[in-house]
């Protein structure tokens, strides 16, 4: 059971939730759609190899990208169809990116072929890594990456815990909400499966005091003396992190630089063990999420469960969408990414897609920094956001390096709220990625 | 620019002879040494006189009808009269006498902590009176317009003009009416404090040693 | 070399150093004197009239014996030169004008060490004939001595309501105190020199944006 | 207040070299850029400044009573040979002392604070342990100076100021309201 | 592709912000000047409104004049130059000369805030730049205090206001008189603490009155629209140095609810201090800025030559500023360690 | 008569007492180091006068050696001086050919289209961060000029299609803009080689085109219209390898139906008009 004391990590902040609009609604399977389009490259890590050519019949959960070295996974058509085309595409973040273009066959029943179910037990820890791999797994709390890795614990870490994040600190997002409440029999499941094959001793699911109904519903699946506990938080922004999650549940700080495993701890998203439970149960790879849809701009606000690959044109189109919507987002709010157009297709780590119309559109007049240090307040991380904004700005990339400006996790709360509308953690992204590549220069 | 350029480096030049770096410091020091001795000996005169001259202004400003002086440094516990020109670096006062050679009064100075820096004044005193007969800013850098009314204000230097002594003068705000009384100068109280202190702590320091007996005026500092 | 010399580079050299390559404004150099005597305009003629002799003096003795000097004991020699001369005008204003060299101290023996001077005999003095040596001393004395008496002038002007001592505004005038303070002397100097960077980024736009384009950065135009 | 602490005081914050008298600029102004290397310069200041007045009490003492002329002359030559026998040394017995702090050495010996330092510590007659106090408020005071003039700068870098007023001009404004904050401490310690 | 469809905007995440902006924070602290304000003009008369309209104006006018910005002006809208023109006028003396009020707040902009870059740039407080560089330019006009008026003289403005530009106030005898802190330093007579409470003595405009400015203070501390460390490290550094001074030495020095109640310490420390541009960033650092300025105003009060000590330890404590941001860096998460 | 002994004694006594004492401890106290260290130091004016900002000559001189400073940074030191410094560094522009910075991207405002519309920091790094700065071709110029302002030497000014045109006069191939751009579109090239592909889209055909009237649609023409070998299709885009066939002439250009290959004779693009430094990032 939970443990009464409200825990939390230090700093961060509380933006208006915006949940009501879809906490309360189901998943509902998103329809098909006539055309898929399948970047080679949607988790962190190698892009994967195309193993069909254009023309060839696919269908749906076949293998049609195979992992090139071990940080990368498999990719799985979502559909049965025709690979149109393997050619650029635009990506959703804003590059154009090698793609798998699968046209849907309107006649087929896209069933997917029932597979036995996997007797995880029965594996070995490398065997379990390489169903993973298999399974083209990756997390699906945002950063998509590539869960196997994960397993493959580093030579003389030991995994102690495993801890599930059920935070969704993002405003606006349900999705993981609706898979606690909805499928928490495969939660858990999934859980037990990574624990038992990691040899955690104990599993905790950290969830924010704003779900209650997924707290219960988790905790009536959790069987009795297992060690496993749902542990619930306060509702602050970001707790999500894992490593403000760790700090919060287990009152440890990762080391700067270091990963959860340094402390004996794998973090996993809710929907990632459900989808793992997925494959071992019913042998259903990575080939649909759910995805928020949301925002003012979305007439049927809804939660789906949405076929990788599905272009966001459809699925607004399914939703409904306004036709003041000025702006598309993918993710949530707080780090999601804003789309330059709708034909971008939903990946494997598309947690939400929010149209915003443009009363609440926050045209920022960016004053210079008053220097008031409220981003200092709302920095987890410890770090001086506005010290690093403004040497971001002045482009001193040495004295950025040595103000830790690597830690920053890039989750905006600083940016939510300076009041002087100061681009803070764009200002970081961008020095970030320029002394990423001065380095990568020089080396 | 480019052509009439001597690049007298040359990368890589040989060293010369240490005899030769030796000789020209030598030289130059030894022709800037004549140099200054000339310039010294043209130019002393001159400034002897002007420092005479601006330290008979002084004392007469602060012993009125002195005419002529006679300098005494303490030496071994005692003032002894020295001549005017003799360098010394002990400290030293002057007697002043009217045209007849008669004793007036001392002439001290002393210095100390004004507003700003350090402020050195020179003062008169009468021991038959035992007062203070004049007071005179040699040296100050306080405020323009505040603090410099030490000596631009009139009527702030009349009031030294026969100043008592004891128990001590004292600074007041609100108009004098005791004899050893002065009166500040409103927004620069400090400064008149100063002034003041400076004065009390010279007193004290020189009171107990001038000797009742003035030397007598030999007129040579004319 | 020296012999090809006209006499227009002669003038050349004068007169750079009073605005194109002023000491002050443009090359920030020699600022302690500059600041710590401006606050009246006479002490600030002074002061130049004093370095400027220093630095003719030196110029002199140096370009004239440049050959002989050898480089390792150069800045020795350098100054015990400048020493001398600054000395020199240091007991000659003494014996003349005692007033005046009462109000400047010791900032006349500060001469010494102006990086004006200096810097001068090192760039200039002991590589070029005497001439044209004197010519740059000239010029920059003279650059440096404009320079001190604008500082000195405004100064005393809002500080003191006078210019020369001779009152300007009359009796009821009150006096910016803080121009002859310190503060005042950093402030107006910064402002002289915003104002000269303000000409300088006027013209330099007016020259851009006019039809005369393309010759951005052309040498001519700037020579000329 | 006691003579000496007044001395000291006086020289650090009252009449602050820099704020006050103007003295030292050229390095006030070139080396204040960076808070680590000014840091270095005042210490290294400091330094010379003892060495200076411990030559000037010499000097004072021995040589200039005989040839009062050579004053400025002397003080020069002796202070600037002194301190390059000393820059020598360090740079031969430990070279990082010298990268830290020798490296300044030059940059001081020929300016005008010291110089000044040596000549009023003579016009106003001090004692060896006066000029001492006197060395130790100087330096402390550049110092102190430099480095809020540095860390202040490297904050002006940051800020978007103006084309026209960067450089020299900012420069000198900070200056002037450092200096118009210092006159806080006029009179510090002299009523009492 | 062939549909015309309007442009999506693009905008860097995070696309929420808190509701809190600069403008309305400017405008809560002018709200809470408000009464400040409303006591000076009671205990003043016309010639505040006057003093405070005439800084105010040269703060407006200098920053309309001097920012290139494309709309002229445009920067005005964000408030910051009316609150400096307003703080400014706040410590002035009452009877000063309108074109000396004037003057600095041209001064204060300008100088003080424009040549750094404007809000948010500048690295000393505007008003108090303006403020010093009016004391050291007319250091008798700007200590030259006068008497609290009656209701009844509500409307007389004091004479030395009307100075014609660049002039001298005619001289009035009889009606300057001295400060709590001028008349503890220079006469040794201190004044009753509920004169000091309530504003009955002569002094700037809004300083006189201190319980107002720690009830306003309370609310803005409150309101989180300041870092509520710093007022409280200044007073507490006051409280403890000048007690401790106090202690030794009860005949010569002022007493620590005398040193707290007079001046303008609780007017500094309240709405000058915690100007955020010029204190630091860190919380850390507002400790150490608050207790340097609470030190320097008791040495310069005890001290120095000055009667009043607030402003140069606020100015003080600005130039150390950057300083102390940099040796209280935070410590960065999973480091213990703060940043260079 | 005595005055003018004493001090000529004392002076020479000094100054030989001091030549002595600098000679012995020059010879006895040094300190083995970069001899180039010793030769700069003497080059330099040794006013010591800290202008540059470093600690003294020496500190100036060992910054030019680390290549982290510039020889100009002196104030003090003549022109001349500071060119032999300079000379003596060998910062030697006469020997290498001529090379300049050239964009591979002709893109402007009239030829590529906008597909999103951008809102936020104005730089070209972080426009590309946020859904690629919203211009159709992910491969374009951004033209919010960092570039430019990252360019020391002001050789790059912004045109009226906001597009940075490099006067290869003052280009002096510092590689500064190659860095800064964040898609990677400056190269650093001989001035000798004239045909410049502007253009770095892998698109082909109609899709090309779609975003930007200039963009390359790998046509192939060039390839075949230039000397053998000199012009090889990598992808969809040309690539002119000199070393690989030649002679390179304006003939390959001929046929390229979008002018997406140029034949390059001064600065690409038209001459920019006057954008002031700054302003361009203060939005
Ligand atoms: C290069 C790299 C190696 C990683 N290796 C491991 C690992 O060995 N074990 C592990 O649990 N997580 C590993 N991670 C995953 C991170 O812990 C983290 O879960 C992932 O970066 C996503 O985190 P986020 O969603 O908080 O950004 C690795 C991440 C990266 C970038
Ligand atoms: C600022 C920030 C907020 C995050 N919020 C969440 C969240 O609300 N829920 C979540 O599952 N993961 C969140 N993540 C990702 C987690 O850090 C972590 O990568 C993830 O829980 C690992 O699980 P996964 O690999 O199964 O996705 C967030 C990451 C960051 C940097
Ligand atoms: C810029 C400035 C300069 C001042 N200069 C002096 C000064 O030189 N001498 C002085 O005694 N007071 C000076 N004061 C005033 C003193 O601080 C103090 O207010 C005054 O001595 C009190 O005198 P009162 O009691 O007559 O008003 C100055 C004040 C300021 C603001
Ligand atoms: C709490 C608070 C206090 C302020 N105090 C001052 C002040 O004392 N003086 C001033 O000029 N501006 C003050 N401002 C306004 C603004 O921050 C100031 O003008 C900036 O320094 C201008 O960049 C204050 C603003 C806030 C929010
Ligand atoms: S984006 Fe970076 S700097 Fe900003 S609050 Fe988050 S971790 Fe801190
Ligand atoms: S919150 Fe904004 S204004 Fe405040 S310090 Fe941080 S960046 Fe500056
Ligand atoms: S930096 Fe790159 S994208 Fe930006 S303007 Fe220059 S060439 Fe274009
Ligand atoms: S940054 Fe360097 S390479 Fe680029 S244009 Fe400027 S000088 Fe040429
Ligand atoms: S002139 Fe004073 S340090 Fe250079």
């Amino acid at each position: 059971m939970s443990t009464g004391a409200l825990r939390s990590f230090a700093h961060g902040v509380h933006p208006d939730e915006h949940k009501e609009q879809t906490a309360h609604l189901p998943l509902e399977r998103m329809p098909f759609v006539q055309r898929y389009v399948l970047p080679l490259s949607q988790h962190t890590g190698a892009p994967c190899r195309p193993v069909v050519a254009a023309g060839d019949a696919v269908h749906r959960g076949q293998v049609v990208g195979a992992p090139v070295g071990f940080v990368s996974t498999t990719l799985h058509s979502p559909v049965t169809g025709r690979v149109a085309a393997i050619a650029s595409r635009r990506h959703p973040n804003g590059s154009m990116a090698e793609c798998l273009e699968i046209e849907a066959d309107p006649w087929s029943t896209q069933q997917l072929e029932p597979a036995a179910p996997i007797d995880f037990r029965a594996l070995s820890l490398d065997e379990f890594i390489e169903q993973v791999q298999r399974a083209g797994l990756v997390g699906l709390g945002g950063a998509a990456f590539p869960s196997h890795v994960k397993y493959k614990l580093p030579e003389g870490r030991r995994c102690e815990r495993l801890l599930i994040n059920g935070c969704e600190c993002e405003p606006y997002l349900t999705c993981d909400h609706r898979t606690m409440v909805e499928r928490p029999e495969a939660v858990v499941r999934g859980a037990e499966m990574v624990a038992t094959m990691l040899g955690a001793r104990e599993t905790v699911l950290g969830v924010e005091l704003n779900k209650p109904d997924g707290m219960d519903a988790l905790n009536c699946f959790i069987p009795d003396g297992a060690p496993m506990r749902v542990m619930s938080l306060r509702v602050k922004y970001p707790q999500g992190a894992e490593k403000m999650l760790i700090k919060a549940i287990f009152g440890v700080e990762v080391p700067a630089g270091k990963l959860p495993i340094d402390v004996g701890i794998v973090v996993n998203n809710v929907g990632s063990m459900a989808a793992l439970a997925d494959w071992f149960v019913s042998g259903r790879p990575l080939i649909e999420r759910p995805v928020t849809v949301a925002g003012p701009g979305v007439e049927r606000p809804s939660n789906l469960i949405v076929p990788v690959g599905t272009p966001v044109r459809d699925v607004l189109r399914h939703c409904g969408i306004r036709h003041e919507t000025r702006q598309v987002i993918m993710g949530g709010p707080m780090m999601g990414m804003p789309l330059a157009s709708l034909d971008v297709p939903v990946l494997k780590g598309t947690s939400g897609i929010l149209a915003f119309t443009e009363d609440v559109i926050d045209h920022r007049t960016e004053y210079a920094c008053l220097k008031c240090g409220r981003c200092l307040e709302a920095c987890s991380n410890f770090l001086n956001p506005a010290r690093l904004a403004r040497l971001a700005r002045a482009g001193r990339w040495d004295e950025l390096e040595l103000s830790y400006v690597m830690d920053c996790m890039e989750c905006g709360a600083c940016t939510y709220a300076c009041p002087s509308g100061v681009p803070v953690v764009h200002l970081i992204r961008a020095a970030k990625t320029a002394i990423r590549e001065r380095k990568a220069g020089q080396g | 620019m480019n052509g009439d350029v001597e690049l007298t480096v040359s990368v890589g030049q040989r060293e010369p002879s240490p005899f030769r770096m030796i000789a020209t410091l030598g030289i130059a020091a030894m022709l800037s040494g004549l140099v200054l001795a000339t310039v010294f000996q043209v130019t002393k005169p001159l400034i002897d006189a002007n420092k005479a001259r601006e330290l008979r202004l002084g004392v007469f400003r602060v012993v009125p009808g002195s005419a002529g002086l006679r300098k005494l440094v303490l030496r071994d516990g005692g003032l002894v009269a020295v001549a005017e020109d003799e360098v010394v670096t002990a400290p030293a006062v002057h007697a002043a006498y009217d045209e007849s050679g008669t004793f007036l009064g001392w002439a001290i100075s002393g210095d100390g902590p004004g507003f700003q820096d350090t402020i050195e004044v020179l003062y008169g005193y009468d021991p038959q009176t035992r007062r203070v007969t004049g007071m005179h800013i040699l040296a100050s850098r306080e405020t323009p317009g505040l603090g410099d009314k030490i000596y631009k204000d009139e009527a702030f230097v009349a009031n030294f003009g026969a100043l008592a002594i004891e128990p001590s003068i004292v600074v007041v705000k609100d108009g004098r009416d005791e004899g050893n009384e002065v009166d500040a100068i409103t927004g620069a109280t400090i400064s008149s404090q100063a002034v003041v202190r400076i004065i009390n702590e010279a007193n004290a320091r020189w009171l107990p040693v001038l000797p009742a007996e003035p030397p007598p005026f030999t007129g040579e500092s004319d | 070399m020296a012999d090809a010399l006209q006499p227009t580079e002669a003038y050349d050299e004068f007169v750079k150093g009073i605005w194109k390559e002023n000491p002050v404004f443009v090359q920030v150099l020699g600022m302690c004197p500059m600041l710590a005597v401006t606050n009246t305009a006479v002490n600030a003629l002074a002061m130049g009239a004093a370095t400027a002799f220093v630095l003719l003096g030196s110029s002199l003795l140096v370009s004239l014996f440049r050959k002989l000097i050898p480089r390792q004991v150069r800045i020795s020699t350098y100054i015990i030169i400048i020493a001398t001369f600054v000395t020199v005008a240091d007991f000659t204003l003494e014996a003349t004008v005692p007033r005046v060299h009462r109000e400047l101290g010791a900032f006349i023996s500060l001469i010494v060490v102006n990086c004006l001077i200096l810097g001068r005999q090192e760039a200039f003095a002991s590589r070029h004939p005497t001439r044209i040596a004197l010519a740059d001393a000239a010029g920059m004395a003279l650059g440096f001595a404009l320079a001190l008496f604008c500082l000195g002038a405004t100064r005393e002007v809002l500080g003191s309501g006078s210019l020369f001592g001779i009152s300007l505004f009359g009796e009821r005038f009150e006096p910016w105190v803080i121009m002859v303070l310190p503060p005042g002397g950093f402030l107006m100097l910064g402002f002289i020199l915003l104002f000269f960077n303000w000409w300088q980024q006027r013209t330099l736009r007016q020259r851009r944006a006019g039809p005369a384009m393309a010759g951005i950065g052309d040498a001519g135009e700037a020579a000329s | 207040m006691n003579d000496l602490f007044w001395i000291f005081i006086s020289a650090m914050v009252i009449n602050n070299f820099t704020l006050y008298y103007f003295l030292g600029l050229c390095p006030f102004f070139g080396v204040s850029g960076q808070l680590k290397t000014a840091f270095r310069l005042g210490l290294a200041t400091i330094f010379v400044m003892l060495i200076t007045s411990l030559c000037a009490s010499f000097l004072n003492a021995f040589v200039l009573p005989y040839a009062p002329y050579l004053k400025l002359i002397a003080f020069i030559v002796v202070i600037a040979s002194t301190v390059q026998f000393v820059e020598m040394l360090i740079r031969k017995l430990s070279p990082a002392l010298f990268r830290a702090l020798g490296i300044f050495l030059p940059l001081i010996t020929t300016n005008c604070a010291i110089l000044f330092l040596a000549l009023t510590q003579t016009s106003r007659d001090y004692t060896l342990l006066q000029g001492i106090c006197f060395a130790l408020g100087a330096g402390g005071g550049f110092t102190l100076a430099l480095v809020l003039l540095a860390g202040l700068r490297q904050e002006a870098g940051l800020a978007r100021v103006p084309e026209i007023v960067k450089g020299t001009a900012l420069n000198m404004i900070i200056a002037g309201l450092l200096s118009l904050a210092f006159m806080g401490f006029a009179g510090l310690f002299s009523s009492t | 592709m062939t549909r015309q469809e309007p442009h999506l905007l693009l905008q860097a995440a995070p696309f929420l912000r808190r509701g809190l902006t600069t403008p309305r924070l400017m405008v809560e602290v002018l709200l809470l000047l408000a009464p400040v304000i409303l006591a000076a003009v009671w205990f003043f008369g016309l010639s505040a409104i006057l003093v405070l309209t005439a800084a105010t104006a040269g703060a407006v006018v200098t920053e309309w004049a001097l920012t290139p910005a494309h709309p002229r002006g445009a920067s005005l809208a964000d408030g910051s130059a009316v609150l400096t023109g307003l703080i400014l006028g706040l410590c002035l003396p009452p009877g000063i000369a309108l074109w000396m009020a004037f003057l600095g707040g041209v001064v204060a902009i300008g100088l003080g805030k424009l040549v750094f870059g404007g809000l948010g740039e500048n690295l000393f407080n505007p008003a108090l730049v303006g403020r010093a560089f009016l004391q050291a330019a007319f250091p008798t006009a700007i200590t030259t205090w006068s008497q609290q008026g009656s209701i009844t003289e509500f409307a007389t403005v004091r004479p030395s206001n009307w100075a014609l530009p660049l002039m001298q106030a005619p001289p009035v005898d009889g009606v300057s008189t001295a400060t709590p802190l001028g008349l503890m330093k220079f006469e040794g007579v201190p004044t009753p603490l509920a004169d000091l409470v309530l504003g009955n003595t002569a002094g700037s405009l809004g300083e006189t009155c201190g319980l107002l400015i720690v009830v306003c203070g309370a609310i803005m501390a409150v309101r989180r629209i300041f870092d509520w460390r710093i007022p409280v490290a200044i007073l507490l550094a006051v409280v403890v140095f000048s007690g401790l001074v106090w202690a030794l030495d009860r005949e010569g020095s002022p007493s620590p609810q005398f040193m707290l109640g007079s001046g303008g310490l609780l007017f500094g420390a309240v709405y000058m201090a915690t100007d955020p541009v010029t204190s630091p960033v860190t919380p850390r650092g507002a400790w150490i800025f608050g207790i340097g300025v609470g030190l320097l105003v008791v040495l310069i009060r005890v001290w120095g030559g000055l009667p009043e000590g607030v402003m140069y330890a606020i100015l003080l404590m600005n130039a150390a500023t950057p300083l102390i941001d940099r040796i209280s860096q935070p410590r960065g998460f999973g480091r213990g360690r703060p940043a260079a | 008569m005595t005055t003018t002994l004493l001090a000529i004694a004392i002076m020479t006594g000094l100054g030989v007492f001091f030549g002595i004492g600098l000679a012995i401890a020059h010879r006895f106290l040094r300190v083995e180091e970069d001899p180039r260290l010793e030769m700069l130091e003497e080059m330099l004016p040794g006013s010591n006068c800290g202008a540059c900002g470093e600690p003294g000559c020496r500190g100036f001189a060992e910054g030019l050696i680390e290549g982290r400073l510039n020889p100009s940074g002196c104030t003090v030191a003549a022109p001349a001086d500071i060119e032999s410094i300079a000379a003596f560094l060998g910062v030697d522009p006469g020997r290498q050919e001529k090379r300049v910075a050239r964009l591979h991207c002709a893109g402007g405002m009239s030829s590529a289209r906008q597909i999103a519309e951008y809102e936020g920091y104005g730089t070209c790094r972080a426009a590309h961060l946020v859904g690629g700065g919203g211009k159709g071709c992910v491969w374009g110029c951004l033209g919010l000029a960092d570039c430019m302002v990252v360019c020391d030497f002001d050789a790059i000014r912004m045109n009226d299609e906001r597009l940075p045109v490099v006067d290869i006069d003052k280009c002096t191939a510092c590689e500064d803009c190659v860095k800064a751009c964040p898609r990677d579109l400056f190269d650093i090239m001989p001035v000798a080689h004239q045909l410049v592909v502007q253009c770095k889209a892998l698109l082909e055909g109609d899709e090309a085109l779609a975003v930007c009237q200039v963009a390359c649609d790998g046509c192939g023409k060039c390839a075949q219209d230039a000397a053998p070998g000199l012009i090889r299709m990598e992808s969809t885009l040309p690539v002119v390898d000199y070393s690989a066939g030649g002679p390179a002439s304006p003939d390959a250009t001929r046929r390229c139906p979008t002018g997406a290959i140029q034949w390059v004779d001064k600065n690409q693009f038209a001459k920019p008009a006057f954008v002031p430094l700054t302003g361009v990032h203060l939005d």
